[in-house]
């Protein structure tokens, strides 16, 4: 009879703690998300997967191996702990994911028009006031985080997941579930979170403003850009560097036509691969003690006032731009510099389009969308330097 | 915080200048004949059904295809010579 | 003259042991079955390659790295070494194998007819059976298998190629070159071990009877289901959530629609990578000494009593089922629940045009034949649960 | 040994149980519009030549192709917007 | 204020010596090379990348991690140093490229015509040529090169960059950089290398040999080959095995015909991932130390003897084998032997047409060339047995 | 290094007296109905657009999806039976 004993005691229902039963609720919340509203399903169908696998009691998926006196492999440990250290706590994963978003990224329209880096300048704004409030909250004894935890927290408003990641990885591994998963969310709910934003600070004479035509860039420009931003990179911040070169690693086999082979197999096979291993091992993150708790609403709320905070100093950039130099520049486009790519460059030129049917905003968009991504590196560098130095 | 913030401002500035130069020394010195008519915005992490990259690959294999019907499906001869 | 001497002493020749040389003979073996008689050459191939290349005496792919006092690398291991430390040890390829079959399987059928899945669950009744009788032949004296082993050893009956290998990695490494050889050598002859058994249980008019067409299933059905599925596990049996986990999480992938580029992916260069590395690395368990002797012979003979042992079970259990429901099936399906896909749920089929040219059972036998890997590896947590825990 | 069998039993049974029940419950509230006309077995672990999902790319890929003749080889612009 | 401070600390121009900065250009020059002379860029690209990285002061590409006293990560490596460690050091990167050449080598020139193998033996007297320059360099004490250098010295004369990398990984870590960058700079040199070597030893007569049309090559034979190559490295020269061992699994699995999806898989995105990590961990050993010193000019020095001496040797051999027996010989074809697939054969048949412009050499040519991949295989694994052990 | 080139010379010998016994065994005993016509240089390590391996595959999938288009753009029911 103790065999039967054994089995349910071995079994999820006695061994299952409330915290466990929650958190797979979040997980199966994250997968609603992803297939039923389309929420960045490429990353949160994977972490809510990660989340319900890591929160079953006795299966070990967090299981730590043991090893002998001799160093051989005496129980092997679980496919989670695995993922994550090799992959997540190495700051391995994020960094390929890197590469491949370079070999995914095209510079042209940031090339034509390289004053769109100011909008992505700009909208980093965001981040660096997230740290601030961040501190304040721990200042005035609402929450507990650390300098370092809030440069963490503060990456959120950078919208891009691998940044995120990777800063976390270094700075507050304990808070990693949490922020790529308000990275995520938020990036998901750009076309909401934005638009309202968007008309608040701009007049609809000014969301009707038609921009010049972006001129040709020839693959030249297109193959020295990397390169300088690297060059710039090492000379001038190198804590940036991992990130940063990685992006123009992968966008260099992009642009050079030469390594095609590679440069497709970055895009396709790899950056799949690394996708499904980083999701499952950000999910990993999402136990109980570590999410259930008050930290992670004020990293929800945090991650929103980021995005916001991004998204209006983008649009004000835009519109003093407009102020102190001739050409024309619709501040929607603005908007799009928190990165969020190309969603972020989709809702600038829908909401265009409301203003003034007959304007393509798009292309236009896309400059400052590919300068958010290198701005949140930037701002990646900066904290990393700063804080884990 | 102000000091990150300009950090990132002073850098992108910087990249700003290097790449205008850049450009206005490419354009000036090295003029492509046949440059792309507009620079197209490419579908960063989009699903992969219509990925550009792969499409790309598929339409070159296809039309390598084609044009080598004649050897056996395998277009290696017309690659080493 | 003394350097003519080493390079001979460096030699196969010289150092070749007998046991190395009929090692290489059974990895020749076993690429010519899978190249000249179509016997699972996915995995039979690179497993005969590395039965040959862990049997080259001197050549080292199996050495172990050897580090010096500091921790560095001083002399490196050799591949197999690393791939099946890597990817065997820890359970890792099995799984990732798992989620590419996870991804690879339609549901479709089992949901329309789930009943089905007591056919599946039937048909593991030759997993316990080989237990017993592993356990049997220790207590005769006759062979000398742990009851870990006699565990491993029943999942052979599985006919599940990446349950056996972690089952067996996880409870009796020894045995895994020669089970694994064994799930996949009968998972081979499955056109040859079963239609005499479907046969001789039953008549032509059991073999001739029509089942009800299919009712359409809907794609929520299908997302939904992997979803019960790991909460089930979750709950009632978390000894099985690893395999089944990743298994539903590859079938979620498929179904959801939403991350079309993940699941090609795993269906395709990731399943390929795996395989061809797990291959390699059950092959090199096959040394002389862990598969030259009698306990080999009784995994072989042990294994094909498990095939027919299940199949009879499937085929009883539907005959059973047709006498209690009014709905008709064809006792012929209830064999396809050995799992072995989509071998058993084919040869199924043709058993049935034999008796009736006109009645195509295959879709009706996918159900249970995809019940049958559920099966199994329910069966796998279950040892594990007794056996290892 | 009938203990594990049991509990394959008892599990497999359990989830006929619930796998019936979510499927009537979905027929009944969220009935599709246009299902598949019959489920269709899926080619599992076969080699990679006509594999479906290979097929399925493929076949969008040129699908998209043909499209966008026009938009030099690239349908980033019908994609993002 | 001493933030700032700390920030220009941090900052790459503060900490650069001039020795990155040298090699960071070192990497600018090899990427030069690979996009616009069209030099080997699937290696050189990958190697020029990684030489920048690992020379940005401060960004600890090749940090090691650093684990606290319980044997937790306390701090992550550099994702270079994990690449190194993982895929180069341990000789798996060079290997798993060797199954995918393997998987895309055709022998079937070869077994049409298999006297072609003298001509890829004779070819590597350029590896022992130069083995004995290294060694004569530091007999004078012009140089400082141990044996185990020497040897991995020569292997460049092999001109197959997987088989160098692997020699050096065993023998020569720290020339590992230089020895690589060599091989493939070399390689990509070889239509300005070799022609007037080759014309300068063959008459014109001589270069307008039309040799036999080759006879068909049965699938059967292209199955069989690998398979007895296999089983003669594993007699004779266990030493080899590793390299031949994965040359002939990938040949095998392409010639099989039943393993499509895995052979392709090999020759696509596993060979493509691996490449790219293996250029990016080869240029990481392309520091200053490493690189900018007389050694470095010593190996490119007798690198391209090397490659001169395999030319020679091949073209001459081919001149006494045309001696020696009835059947014309092209002397050309044996300047193919040096390896280097498909350039040299390409190159063969370009010197041939300028002769002849009726005479197409290039599948004459491919039997030596895929031959020379053997033969420096087999001389890496001599120069292992003999250095090494 | 004499010893080194004798040894490579030596294997290599070898080698091509087994793959000539090899052959004619296999020519003689096990004559192919249908060989190939020439034996067809492959394109060793090229860059990825018109790869041989990749070329077959997509044809062959091109193939497969021309032959099972009323099969609701899956071959499976053929693949299976
Ligand atoms: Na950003
Ligand atoms: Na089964
Ligand atoms: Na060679």
């Amino acid at each position: 009879m103790n065999r039967v004993t054994q089995l349910f005691q071995d079994s999820g229902l006695y061994q299952l703690e409330s915290g466990q039963f929650v958190m797979m609720l979040v997980g199966l919340l994250l997968i609603y998300l992803a297939i039923k509203k389309g929420f960045e399903p490429l990353l949160l169908l994977p972490i809510g997967m990660g989340a319900i696998l890591v929160n079953v009691p006795g299966a070990g998926f967090l299981a730590e191996p043991v090893y002998d006196a001799a160093g051989h492999l005496a129980e092997p440990g679980g496919i989670l702990y695995y993922i994550y250290e090799a992959g997540i706590a190495t700051g391995i994963f994020p960094l390929v994911i890197f590469m491949g978003v370079g070999a995914m990224t095209d510079f042209g329209p940031l090339l034509a028009n390289p004053k769109t880096l100011f909008l992505g300048a700009a909208a980093q704004f965001g981040i660096f006031t997230t740290v601030l409030g961040a501190v304040g909250l721990s200042y005035f004894g609402l929450m507990d985080f650390s300098l370092a935890d809030a440069a963490a927290i503060g990456i959120i408003g950078g919208a891009d997941g691998p940044t995120a990641i990777f800063v976390s990885s270094r700075l507050a591994p304990d808070l990693l579930g949490a922020i790529a998963v308000a990275a995520y969310s938020y990036m998901a709910l750009v076309p909401m979170i934005q638009p309202p934003i968007m008309k608040a600070l701009t007049t609809v004479e000014e969301r009707r403003i038609v921009m010049h035509q972006l001129r040709p860039v020839s693959q030249i420009e297109k193959i020295i850009f990397p390169l300088s931003l690297l060059v710039m990179v090492a000379l001038f911040l190198p804590s940036a560097a991992p990130l940063l070169g990685m992006f123009c690693f992968g966008n260099l086999m992009r642009e050079s036509k030469v390594v095609d082979r590679l440069s497709d197999t970055t895009q396709n096979a790899l950056i799949n691969i690394t996708t499904i291993f980083l999701g499952l091992g950000v999910g990993s993150k999402l136990s109980s003690d570590a999410f259930l708790n008050l930290e992670t609403l004020g990293i929800l709320l945090l991650g929103v006032v980021a995005f916001g905070i991004g998204t209006a100093s983008g649009v004000l950039m835009a519109k003093l731009m407009n102020k102190l130099t001739a050409t024309p520049i619709n501040p929607l486009i603005g908007a799009a510099g928190v990165s969020a790519v190309p969603m972020a460059a989709r809702v600038a030129n829908k909401v265009g389009l409301e203003a003034n049917p007959q304007n393509f905003l798009l292309m236009h968009a896309m400059g400052p969308n590919v300068a958010g991504v290198i701005g949140s590196a930037v701002a990646a560098g900066v904290m990393i330097s700063f804080v884990g130095g | 915080m102000f000091l990150g913030m300009g950090t990132v401002f002073v850098f992108l500035t910087l990249l700003v200048f290097v790449t205008s130069f850049m450009s206005s020394l490419i354009q000036k010195y090295l003029p492509e004949t046949s440059p792309e008519v507009l620079p197209t915005a490419t579908a960063l992490l989009s699903s992969g059904k219509n990925n550009p990259a792969l499409l790309a690959v598929i339409s070159a294999a296809i039309h390598a295809h084609r044009s080598s019907n004649r050897s056996n499906n395998r277009p290696s001869k017309n690659k080493l010579t």
